[in-house]
């Protein structure tokens, strides 16, 4: 048993580091982490027992990657220890053994594509035998018993097959973190003070919810808003810092944006 | 002499038909003329015969298709009775099995059920006598329905069909079946 | 020139098989030693490309098999009833990269890999034909083990297993290793 992650886009964090690493415009750091980490607490509770090797591989991706992010979001100094740097090199460097595997199935699977592509502009001949032909093969049901048919149907409907929605190539459209901190930046300064679920309550997607987050980090690194969790997993309370030097910069290209 | 393009094109389509196909359904497919549609037949016929082939184009009721040569039916009978297997796959197995518990049930109702194209199985079930077409399905299309035959009844020594054993019925109903039929989009894979 | 009469047996046999038939079972039927397969089916295969059939011979999945001209796709596409099946999504062909590659696997070793749970995905391309369970690993647990099917060979058009490129030809190249090393340092942005 490994955890499933399914968003529209990504699938579990191996593959969300390939999309992210094949396709050049998305930030290694900008992962969903906490939806990754919750489809797995799900799965870990339906556990009969622990699994230790799956447990420890999961944590290996995810804590590298928490690592990774929580360096980029926090409001931090600007460089950082070669020592710490050097922490965590081993997992990387499984983690990227493992990455060029799946790299080399994926190229693998392309390859297969073009071969069932292929191979379906030719069709067999299926037509069969002519039923004047004389056969006198042996009875194909011999020894079979009813229930060994009930027990073939049992087979045959226990995997039935799943409707595949392939959503590789779907575009939804984006929110942009740019466009939110516009936004949270009109509306914060009338609030004053909100907490982070009163200013989502109106989204519906989980994308636009992670964007807001976003943005409230861009805003509070630039020392525009006070970000406070009274408790762990409490409600982040937000608070607009007022400063009438100068205004937000906004515009397009000024925030790493979230491709999720 | 090679083929023209056009009964190069026949020669396919027959080569995947399974019954007999009018000259009107080649017409369309070549998008000609009716009537250009037999002299490309005769060309091919002929073709097969000055190549010594060892099937021949025929013109029988219904239209058009390709059967082997009657000079090589010793072969094909010893193939016919050598080359199949003297048990059915799984696969069979469990198609009879749906046609069983679920019958009467049209070709693509169990091709949606079991994800794979079943018309050879089907045909295979068919020729040794264990289904038989039964009537065709309302609506559009009017599928073949399928159902278990007498025979069938006999080989599993049963008298009656609700003498099947009792199974946990996990399958959709019709109208849920006819839902996945259409999901299965008819794209060739392979 | 026309066909030898083995040759032509041949084809008779090919025009009513219902899936490759192997060059043992041809020797057998033909009463030759198999050794005279070969040649006689390249015979075949030959002569349909000089007359510009719409049909080709072929070697696929260990046997022989008639099969449509690519050609000709259009018409037979056209034609339809071809086969009821969807196409696989890129999750689907990654794994069954993965079940080529390194057969026999477990569920659990592919998971590992692709760093999800597979068993969706597994049972998708049992059900489909494309892998089928082959065996249980020895120790405890005793894993299923799956292993690609000869339809998996049909409809890639392979004929063995061995005409995959071999894996290293697939890994990226340094370039790309240096690309993935840089995105995975953990630079901090100013």
């Amino acid at each position: 048993m490994v955890a499933t992650v399914s968003t529209p886009a990504f699938e579990g964090p191996i593959d969300l580091l390939l999309q992210l690493v094949n396709s050049h415009q998305v930030d290694l750091y900008d992962v969903p982490l906490a939806a990754v980490v919750d489809a797995f607490v799900v799965e870990v509770a339906g556990w009969d027992s622990v699994d230790l090797q799956v447990l420890s591989e999961f944590l290996i991706v995810a804590s590298t990657l928490i690592e990774l992010k929580s360096r980029r979001l926090l409001p931090g100094p600007d460089d950082i220890d070669t020592d710490e740097e050097l922490v965590g090199w081993e997992e990387r460097d499984l983690l990227l053994a493992r990455l060029l595997e799946c790299q080399a199935y994926a190229a693998a699977a392309d390859g297969f594509a073009l071969l069932l592509e292929q191979a379906a502009r030719s069709v067999p001949r299926t037509a069969g035998l002519d039923l004047d032909f004389v056969v006198n093969a042996p009875d194909l049901l011999e020894g079979v018993t009813p229930d060994d048919l009930a027990d073939a149907f049992g087979r045959a409907t226990a995997e039935r097959p799943v409707p595949v929605v392939d959503l590789y190539h779907v575009t939804v459209d984006t929110v942009t973190v740019a466009d939110t901190v516009a936004a949270l930046a009109r509306r914060l300064p009338r609030l004053g003070a909100s907490t982070f679920r009163e200013l989502t309550r109106h989204l519906t997607s989980r994308m636009e919810i992670i964007v807001s987050f976003l943005a409230l980090l861009e805003l509070c690194k630039q020392g525009r808003v006070s970000l406070d969790q009274g408790h762990t997993f409490g409600d982040l309370e937000v608070a607009w810092v007022a400063d009438d030097r100068q205004p937000v910069p906004v515009g397009p290209g000024l925030y790493d944006e979230y491709e999720g | 002499m090679p083929l023209t393009p056009e009964a190069r094109a026949i020669e396919a389509v027959l080569i995947v038909a399974v019954e007999p196909v009018p000259a009107g359904l080649l017409a369309e497919l070549l998008e000609l003329p009716v009537e250009q549609i037999d002299p490309l037949c005769d060309e091919l016929s002929e073709a097969c015969r000055s190549e010594g082939r060892g099937f021949e184009v025929v013109r029988i009721a219904g239209g058009f298709r390709i059967q082997t040569h009657p000079d090589l039916a010793p072969y094909v009978e010893r193939f016919a009775n050598v080359g199949v297997s003297s048990r059915l796959s799984a696969a069979a197995l469990e198609t009879l099995a749906i046609v069983a518990y679920k019958q009467p049930v049209s070709r693509a109702q169990i091709a949606a059920l079991r994800g794979v194209n079943v018309d050879g199985v089907v045909r295979l079930l068919e020729h040794r006598g264990y289904i038989a077409a039964v009537g065709r399905a309302p609506g559009p299309g009017q599928a073949v329905l399928y159902a278990t035959t007498d025979a069938f009844l006999e080989r599993l020594g049963l008298d009656r069909l609700d003498q099947l054993p009792p199974v946990e019925d996990l399958l959709p109903g019709p109208e849920a079946l006819a839902e996945l039929e259409e999901q299965m989009s008819p794209v060739v894979d392979g």
